[in-house]
């Protein structure tokens, strides 16, 4: 058969609809049957994707559900401004426990944020493939360590040499801001590697070809240029910081004061659910379940500060 | 497709170690006992439990530590057959009709770092201290060092039975650090040295010093006649008499080999000696 | 350049074929942006048609429009009557899947699946009904054969397809479009990423299924619209943000001896573009 | 003057980029002594009895069995409830999905579920799954409300994997007259497999090193769980509650050392299918 010879005395492939050289009638109408299976599998991808969605609001409602009262109880005012939380004593004020938070979270961010950033500017802008083929998996690796074992590193090993170094018990935030500030960085590393490689090459060769050092043009026009995705990941490891509670219980000290220097215990948002929660019943239960709510509309808020960032770049979906 | 078979096998294999693992240890249970209270009382009541499910094939006793308020309400409501607990009963917690067991005896020790000079308190001196009334060891003949209070968490039997004797009741200074374990407790007062806590007598070892209180010190001997002044009843609570399985478990843990072996390895004393 | 046409007949009068596309008043709209607008055109049946313009003149975007490929870019429109065999391909109901079955694309970049050679070319049979592997072997190789790619690989049908050189590759893409017997084969700058030899193979398989399939060809290589074509249809964007029109539509020997635009002479003479 | 000026713009530059190696020298520092403190302390407890034995005795001596068991088992059932949800959800945001307030209501609330506190998603699943729909303490509570913290991971890492497919796949496909599905499934889906697997090992691998969220939906009692009904300690519990108690940190540095090793398996194999993925597609 040789090549290219037309196909007249050829037996017609046997194909589902009759397609003879000359083509048939009309084009055909979508058969009922593909029609309906595409419709029905688009819906049912639909559907799983709004099981995010229900996620959501399945926690809003469950987790509402039991911490409302103690907001019906008290009003947001006198649980969120509350100063003294003392359960056995009916005291539920969480502020000393929301300022913990955000200083421990702050300190963190302190630490962690410019050791990220550097890890991450050093990933890809100064490595070299081989060491960045060594580097890289560390930063995948730190992300990978559950916290309970950055926790329990923390209380056998960090907190023994706080307490000799700088006196005290060895809990307290310098403590919680050196684990924290540690189990941010991947967090915030990857993100920011992501957000100086799309930073388009020719900007760099750019840079270069005026005569930029390596770190002007990192500096000058490197970070500028991915300013936007710096700063979400930022938030996204604020986020992390303030949602963290293994790593943070072991070492923090659980006192439920505002402690008057940063080398003395104290009590956060997470750690009062962990520590309390195996004990407690009614209100303080209660409470417990409103403490969690505060947790996660603080995350919402952050969640939500990012889409109005990168909105306000203009940048679409 | 080829490859996306692989995934769905990989996965379903991860669940079928699971599911074949378990077959070959935990058999089918006939009698099943629930024990949940003290956290100090966790340690006896496994450790019995497991000798007591060794010896007897087929029961199946399952111990939570919850703490001992959580021990008491559960026995009260029935969702646990024994209640243990290492405070004594609260006032509208005696009308719940518990039968009381005593199964140990749990004395308290002050503990300080070993270089602290501080041998002996007495108990307003260890009151004083717990409440921050006093805040530097110079103030009770030690070194110019502030003190470093560590507190155990609220469901802990020990710090409620520490409140009771040696606070009579009165507050805890709330900037006290507060760990959920003894052996938290003994290991920061080992590596801290301005620092102090309170631990059961038996968990107390070379890495820290237990402090005389009103000049006696504690010991077995102390503690087994009464005088050393901060000890405490382990109990067993149950809903009526003892019965069944129930029964035979509280009989095994009263029974000399687990007093000697079980409850002194747990760091407390033997009933049988003191009360006898 | 000139020469070159002169061994084409002009006389051959070509047979006057039934047309296999009409388009009337055609418009299309990257959404608010008139991409292409008023396109008239008549693509004849068992025929080559080329479509020439400078770079971004939108001449491939109207040659995804016959075959609704604009269709997975969200946000664009198309309007007006693109007929095929006479029926409207953006008439209601019509199964945009049957009539790129009809109507196969070939695309700048070779895209073999990530698949062996086998695997590519029986993809499409295999979509659509056929199971028994003697018929998957028959249009395999027939299809391989008629992409004129088959002594090449007959013997390594198993390899990945990404092995092959660019230029293999894309005659494998030909063939895996052969194999669900389109009516019609659109090819964006089929050669514009392969070798010479490759180059020179497509083209001369073009001539060979011309008798059978109407073939419509976009390309910026006049020299090449002129070989390989019977009709050219010139398109120019000519001013940056306003829509592309088609200039002028003949014959190919008469559009590049006799050209009735200005703007086609200076286009093929080379004065810009 | 304009010596100086070069001189000094080399000195920044030298310096900068000595910060910026410290930076990277302190991280991957750090992983090193977290690493080599758990191994050198765990070692020694790592032997086939601390892996296949019951723990007993007052201060949990012996082996930790049951909570390698509670962990693969919780682990391998959340990937399970998540992967399928998941992957179908990250088909539709990356293939069917129209740019309009659907999608972003849906992208915003994967985002939300993603940046969950570990402690309000383990509440979220004792109220809803142990006490609401009356699960008690179990593995299937414990794999519900872990598959809800899994879910974003799973939908971003294959969302990432099905747009990394080049566009002219699909385009190869449609043009021989594929419907969306048969390209998704024949097309998309294989190719992006590899990613996709990489991405489930990884979440398996924070699955297993959740603490918060399992420690209030499987319980703390010793078990090995052989029906979904069944509760169990999983490891990074029995690490927590060996820490806090403070007595027994041979079995403590051991568990730690152990659930380092798994989440380093996981990491590995994850690595590895990319990599293999990498030479295939070539």
């Amino acid at each position: 058969m040789s090549a290219g010879s037309p196909r007249e005395g050829q037996a017609q492939a046997p194909a589902p609809q009759d397609r003879g050289p000359a083509g048939n009638g009309g084009l055909s109408r979508i058969s009922r049957a593909t029609h309906l299976k595409e419709a029905l599998l688009r819906n049912a991808f639909l559907v799983c994707a709004c099981v995010a969605v229900a996620g959501v609001t399945l926690i809003f409602v469950f987790v509402g559900y039991q911490g409302w009262p103690i907001f019906a109880k008290l009003g947001i005012g006198e649980f969120l401004g509350g100063r003294v939380w003392y359960p056995t004593k009916g005291l539920f004020g969480i502020l000393t426990l929301v300022v913990n938070s955000l200083l421990a979270m702050a300190g963190g961010l302190v630490l962690g944020a410019p050791l990220a950033v550097g890890t991450a500017v050093f990933l890809s802008e100064v490595a070299s493939p081989r060491v960045r083929e060594v580097t890289r998996p560390a930063v995948e690796l730190l992300a990978g360590i559950p916290s309970v074992v950055y926790g329990f590193f923390g209380l056998v090993l960090l907190r023994p040499i706080i307490a000799r170094v700088f006196g005290g018990l060895g809990f307290g935030l310098f403590t919680v801001w050196v684990i924290l500030g540690v189990m941010i960085v991947p967090t915030i590393a990857t993100l920011t590697e992501d957000a100086l490689r799309s930073v388009p090459e020719g900007i760099r060769e750019a840079s270069y070809a005026m005569g930029a050092t390596k770190w002007q043009t990192i500096w000058r026009v490197l970070l500028p240029a991915a300013r936007i995705g710096i700063i979400d990941a930022v938030i996204l490891g604020m986020g992390r910081a303030i949602g963290e509670t293994m790593a943070v219980v072991m070492i923090a000290g659980n006192a439920p004061v505002i402690p008057d220097s940063i080398f003395k215990p104290f009590l956060t948002l997470t750690t009062v659910i962990v520590m309390d929660m195996p004990y407690a019943s009614g209100d303080h239960r209660t409470a417990l379940f409103g403490v969690a709510i505060v947790l996660f509309v603080i995350s919402m808020i952050f969640v939500a500060s990012i889409r109005v960032i990168s909105r306000s770049r203009g940048e679409g979906d | 497709m080829r490859r996306r078979s692989r995934v769905v096998l990989l996965l379903a294999g991860l669940v079928a170690l699971a599911m074949t693992a378990g077959c070959s240890v935990g058999g089918p249970a006939q009698q099943k006992l629930t024990v949940t209270g003290s956290t100090t009382i966790l340690p006896i009541a496994e450790a019995s439990a497991d000798m007591y499910q060794a010896a007897h094939p087929g029961t199946r006793i399952l111990v939570a530590g919850v703490g001992s308020s959580q021990g008491i309400e559960s026995v009260s409501q029935g969702t646990s057959d024994i209640g243990t607990s290492s405070r004594e009963l609260a006032p509208e917690e005696k009308k719940l009709g518990l039968v009381d067991t005593k199964i140990a005896l749990d004395a308290i020790a002050v503990i300080v770092n070993p270089s602290n000079p501080v041998r002996a308190l007495t108990m307003q001196q260890a009151a004083a201290i717990f409440e921050r009334r006093i805040t530097n060891w110079s103030q009770v003949g030690g070194h110019d060092m502030p003190i470093g209070l560590v507190n155990r968490d609220e469901a802990s039997g020990t710090r409620d039975a520490f409140s009771k004797i040696v606070l009579k009741g009165r507050d805890f200074d709330r900037t006290a650090a507060v760990l959920p374990g003894t052996g938290q407790v003994r290991a920061v007062v080992t590596e801290s040295p301005g620092a102090v806590g309170f631990i059961s007598l038996g968990f107390v070892d070379r890495g820290v010093k237990a402090v005389a209180i009103d000049r006696i010190r504690p010991t077995e001997a102390t503690v087994a006649d009464g005088t050393y002044p901060i000890s405490r009843v382990l109990h067993f609570f149950t809903k009526g008499q003892p019965k069944g399985l129930a029964k035979a478990y509280i009989d095994f843990v009263l029974s000399t080999p687990v007093q000697d072996a079980v409850v002194r390895d747990a760091g407390f004393l033997p009933i049988d000696k003191a009360l006898k | 350049m000139t020469d070159k046409l002169a061994s084409q007949d002009p006389g051959d009068v070509l047979s006057a074929g039934a047309d296999k596309f009409t388009v009337d008043g055609l418009d299309f709209f990257y959404g608010a942006f008139n991409a292409l607008s008023g396109i008239d055109v008549r693509i004849k049946e068992h025929a080559v048609t080329a479509f020439i313009g400078p770079s971004g003149c939108g001449k491939s975007t109207f040659l995804r429009c016959l075959n609704r490929m604009n269709d997975l870019i969200p946000g664009t429109r198309c309007e007006g009557k693109v007929r095929l065999d006479g029926h409207d391909v953006y008439g209601p109901g019509v199964d945009p899947a049957d009539l790129r079955r009809r109507v196969g694309m070939i695309f700048q970049q070779p895209n073999p699946f990530p698949m062996t050679i086998y695997d590519n070319v029986a993809y499409g049979p295999r979509l659509h009904g056929m199971r028994k592997r003697a018929d998957l072997d028959a249009v395999v190789e027939e299809s391989l054969k008629r992409a004129n790619v088959w002594k090449e690989v007959k013997d390594i049908l198993g390899r990945g397809g990404l092995t092959l050189s660019g230029g293999q590759q894309q005659r494998l893409c030909i063939a895996r479009v052969l194999a669900v017997e389109p009516e019609v084969l659109l090819m964006d700058e089929p050669c514009s990423a392969i070798d010479p030899t490759s180059v020179q193979k497509v083209e001369d398989l073009m001539a060979e299924l011309k008798d059978r399939i109407t073939i419509v060809i976009v390309t910026h290589n006049m020299q090449q619209a002129a070989r390989v074509s019977d009709y050219t249809a010139f398109f120019l964007q000519e001013l940056a943000g306003e829509a592309a029109h088609l200039i002028e539509f003949d014959r190919t020997a008469t559009l590049f001896t006799t050209p009735r635009d200005r703007r086609t002479e200076d286009y093929i003479t080379g004065r810009f573009g | 003057m304009r010596s100086l000026e070069r001189v000094d713009k080399r000195l920044t530059n030298g310096l900068a980029l000595g910060v910026i190696w410290l930076a990277a020298i302190t991280t991957v520092a750090a992983l090193g002594a977290i690493l080599l403190y758990v191994v050198v302390n765990g070692i020694g407890s790592l032997t086939p009895a601390f892996i296949f034995t019951w723990p007993h005795g007052v201060n949990m001596e012996g082996g930790i069995w049951p909570t390698i068991q509670s962990t693969v088992y919780v682990t391998a059932l959340a990937m399970l409830i998540t992967t399928p949800v998941a992957v179908l959800a990250a088909v539709y945001l990356a293939e069917y999905a129209v740019q309009g307030r659907l999608v972003r209501t849906i992208r915003f609330a994967a985002d939300s579920l993603a940046s969950v506190p570990s402690i309000v998603m383990g509440l979220f699943g004792l109220a809803a799954f142990v006490e609401g729909a009356g699960l008690k303490f179990s593995v299937l509570a414990a794999a519900l409300a872990l598959s809800f913290l899994l879910l974003p991971i799973v939908m971003r890492t294959t969302e990432e994997a099905i747009r990394s497919v080049p566009r002219y796949a699909r385009w190869g496909s449609y043009g021989l007259g594929a419907t969306k599905w048969q390209t998704v499934s024949r097309i998309v889906l294989p190719s992006a497999t590899p990613r996709i697997t990489t991405g489930v090992i990884l979440a398996a691998g924070r699955a297993a090193g959740e603490t918060a969220v399992v420690i209030y939906t499987m319980g703390t009692m010793i078990n090995a769980p052989l029906f979904p009904s069944d509760g169990g300690r999983t490891m990074p519990v029995h690490l927590m509650l060996l820490a806090q108690d403070g007595i027994n940190l041979h079995a403590a540095y051991g568990t730690a050392l152990v659930l380092v090793l798994m989440v380093l398996a996981f990491n590995i194999v994850a690595r590895w299918v990319s990599r293999r993925n990498r030479s295939m597609q070539g």
